[in-house]
């Protein structure tokens, strides 16, 4: 049975008000053209979480999108200070929780294996754990020792990003696979965005690339160039102009909003977006082919 | 006065030569990254480095510019998901160095990369970007490099947040939490280097040419000593300065020529 | 600088008398050439793990190199029983340690990832955690609720069998991968023995598939069909007959020993194991190319 | 008396008929295997099967000898780690069903497969091959079903070893213990069906075509309860027959033609 939808009516579908969200991809294959749809529909009082907010959320929570996010690192990665956020909680008006980045992974592994922690070896570092009551400590019941234990993280959506899946939702990803497949197995609804739509025989020619099973995903959306300004590992390259650019955008609640505006409330899809960035850009981004060597499965 | 030698290129040099051959380095983009590209083509070709977003062994064909670059991935040898490269790389001992910075670094190496200001965490006067992958790098990398410009802002008596856990209040405090890693062993600033001595407490050992010990003093927040036998780094080879400039970074992203 | 050794070499360089041995391979790839060498070596006092013990650790029980066995699943997959091992548990001639399979991965897991323990969720079944002490509960700290705790599990010596190997050790595995990582990064030493050698930049043109990094490694060794009667995926075949074949032989000891004496001590290596199988049993155990789709990675 | 049907048909033929439409099955080889199939080529063609060697959505193109057979791997919809399928799928509870055999089965559907004997484990008479998957499968899953042939020696009063658990001492015992999965459905026979009443008590419900409850009883080794409103089960249609010896298992090996 088919879960291919498009992505307006996956995010209406799926992602409600008050509703807590791991938008995942460290680095790599984060889901803009969501969060986008995100901020057109109007979804208010959501709980943010992700290791690193990045561009995704700090657009989010400019748009009035989060009451709260959850971090391990909050910067623009490469350039800096994640303006909005930053603002946000220096002047008290969001609410945040606040982890290193193995905290962050270790709640989500927490989450993805059904166990409602997980230990973590002390680092020595306690200013955090003073700050952030929800991480606590445990015994080793084999030296006594205490370890940290940090709370699993089970969101109400994950919405993960991959280079190509069935119309069922079998996803292969690769290149930088930081959190997604603990994110998806985490969370209660899973929404996959992708590149391109595969016959399910292209996935089943390649099995171990399968990080998520499409028995766990609710809705599937074809959605090229759909991590701009992120990337896709061989589909096309970070927009690094554009990551340095919104360090400027972002010195500016009004230009911020205009931003918005033109960027996001005044396209109706990502589609509309891509094609606005224009043929030089997309030129800037595109990438030559570099393909994998195959491996041998075997008829048996 | 005009120095012979940047700042940039005095602590990238000096970095780099911390390393040894066959070390595996866990490693971010910029100037550590720089570093050991440096040492990889001279002193130490077997370095394995590894980045945070699960990258080991990236050849990358132009200098990433994010720790995620996908530069980093094609050719690399091997990619990982984030709670293995914490987990089976970092906790389990497997990595010999690790590279730090931060806002703040303190008498014992301690560096805050979260919060400025005196109002405590919830109400932050500066919010910086928080640990990412620092609280666990210090603590369970065998030996810590922490890159920084000697300033006096940068280096306080005691940092105002504990992000990254130096030698505490002192080397028997570290002792105590049990954690795995040896701590910082270096801070490689451009007016020179400081370690830590018997006790944790970071001190002059060596300076870089034509610093002097009275403008790291000047540029230190705490009462800074001095070690007896103060000694002088080796100045930046022709070599070196010609990989950096022509192999490492030909664009002058990170290093701009005198 | 090559890692790559005769197979002889590493083990009788990386394996002593005494140690603890994890040859991993959950049903797939089991690394019986190495299995087969130690007995060779006659190594003795060895403490063998592995979640099943499979026909691998019934030889060398048999060829007397354990002092110890640890497992959670005894059987002769898809036959019966193991009778060697079984035979000297039920007469108390051999230690052993037994988890659930989810036990036992918990304790690489553990190991693998430099903590003291893991935690697994109740299964009610409680009659195991009697019997070995070193199952223990551990307290949640978010809901007060008692969890199981397994140690971790750190073996002197990992022995990985992989499709492909650099000389360096970097490998990529496919199919079947059970534990063959958690074992890799658990062990002290690791032991590689691979189908194929081949060059670095085979391994680089798929990093997504290098589960084991060469720097873990401390031996290569090229050993092909070093599987059988396991198997190697794309490579050949798992050999049934042999499988339901051994419930014969171990019947007694004395066939077991005359199977010792003609296929493990009276041949010198596997490559002589191999050919000694003879053309026909090659000839089963072909298997039919099926490629994998390539991914395309990108020049950046 | 010649039966019309084989005991591997009816346990085969019932198992398959308690599967639904879009269940997740943790399934092992043999019989189990065979049911699900079958299930899956009548009325549940979305039954997702997934090995406990971590294979999701085989498709074999040849009756699979063992859990980890190649054949399962080829064209199957992903494969993950050992860790990962008991933690993601199992632990986590996206697991509908699984299947238990075992030894013993006593009289709250507990399940040996551990140890026989009266000398506890240390010294076991008959030492079995032990859990494997199958303490997790009984409790975690959220429904499970044990096919067995329906003998007295399988059937005790009591388990010697619990390594399974069904219902302990009571269904009030297993909810104390906090374990997520609802436990033992239905135990399937050669004879008929025993489902647990609202004690946990394994009770008979049902009989096969041509079977007695007497014979049920005479080989269960405890007092064998009969419903009241005892039903038979459909006999296995042609069509369920023709699939298993022409599609699923041409070369009888593991049901041979009456």
């Amino acid at each position: 049975m088919s879960k291919l939808i498009p992505l307006s009516e996956a995010i209406s579908k799926f992602m409600q008000d008050g509703e807590s969200l791991y938008a995942a991809g460290f680095t790599h294959l984060i889901p803009f053209a969501a969060g986008h749809e995100i901020i057109r529909q109007g979804k208010r009082d959501l709980e943010l979480a992700r290791a690193t907010p990045d561009l995704i959320y700090d657009q989010m929570v400019a748009a009035g999108c989060a009451k709260k996010i959850t971090f391990s690192y909050m910067g623009n990665p490469g350039v800096g200070s994640l303006r909005i956020v930053r603002g946000a909680i220096e002047r008290g008006e969001i609410e945040w929780e606040e982890y290193s980045h193995f905290g962050m992974i270790s709640c989500l592994q927490a989450g993805a294996a059904g166990l409602p922690f997980m230990p973590i070896m002390p680092t020595g570092a306690t200013d955090l754990e003073k700050a952030n009551s929800r991480i606590k400590r445990v015994v080793d019941p084999y030296s006594g020792n205490e370890l940290i234990a940090v709370p699993a993280l089970n969101p109400d959506v994950a919405i993960i990003h991959v280079q190509r899946a069935d119309i069922n939702g079998n996803s292969h990803l690769w290149g930088i696979i930081g959190e997604q497949k603990e994110a998806a197995f985490a969370a209660e609804k899973v929404i996959v965005t992708a590149e391109e739509i595969v016959d399910e025989s292209v996935i089943r020619s390649d099995p171990n690339r399968t990080l998520i099973p499409g028995f766990i995903v609710d809705a599937v959306c074809h959605v090229p160039h759909a991590c701009h300004p992120s990337y896709a590992q061989g589909y096309y390259d970070r927009d690094n102009a554009f990551y340095m650019g919104w360090d400027e955008i972002s010195k500016s609640q009004e230009s911020v909003q205009s931003w918005l505006d033109e960027w996001v409330y005044g396209t109706r899809d990502h589609a509309e977006y891509w094609e606005k960035l224009g043929k030089e850009k997309h030129k800037n981004l595109e990438v030559e082919e570099l393909l994998s060597a195959p491996i041998n499965y075997g008829k048996y | 006065m005009t120095s012979t030698f940047s700042s940039a290129e005095l602590m990238i040099v000096n970095s780099a030569r911390m390393l040894r051959d066959g070390d595996v380095v866990f490693v971010g983009v910029g100037q550590p990254n720089l570093a050991c590209n440096l040492a990889k083509r001279t002193h130490a070709p077997n370095l394995t480095m590894i980045y945070e977003a699960g990258v080991i062994g990236a050849e990358p064909s132009r200098l990433p510019l994010s720790i995620g670059d996908p530069t980093l991935v094609s050719g690399a040898l091997s990619i990982c998901s984030m709670y293995d490269i914490f987990a089976n790389y970092l906790q389990r001992g497997n990595v010999d160095v690790g590279f730090l910075g931060g806002a703040q670094i303190d008498r014992f190496g301690n560096i805050n990369a979260t919060v400025i200001g005196n109002n405590g965490y919830a109400h932050p006067k500066v919010r910086l970007p928080g640990s990412g992958g620092a609280e666990l790098i210090s603590a369970w990398a065998n030996r810590c490099y922490i890159m920084t410009p000697h300033q006096k802002r940068r280096f306080p008596e005691k940092v105002d947040f504990i992000t990254s856990a130096g030698f505490l209040n002192g080397r028997s405090e570290r002792d105590a939490t049990g954690v795995r890693g040896g701590g910082p062993l270096a801070i490689i600033t451009d007016l020179g280097l400081l370690e830590p001595d018997e006790n944790g407490e970071l001190t002059l050992t060596a300076l870089h040419p034509e610093r002097t010990a009275e403008a790291a003093i000047e540029n230190t927040g705490w009462d800074l000593q001095v070690a007896a036998d103060l000694k002088s780094t080796e100045p930046p080879s022709d070599e070196e300065l010609r990989i950096l400039y022509d192999e490492l970074d030909p664009d002058g992203l990170y290093l701009k020529r005198a």
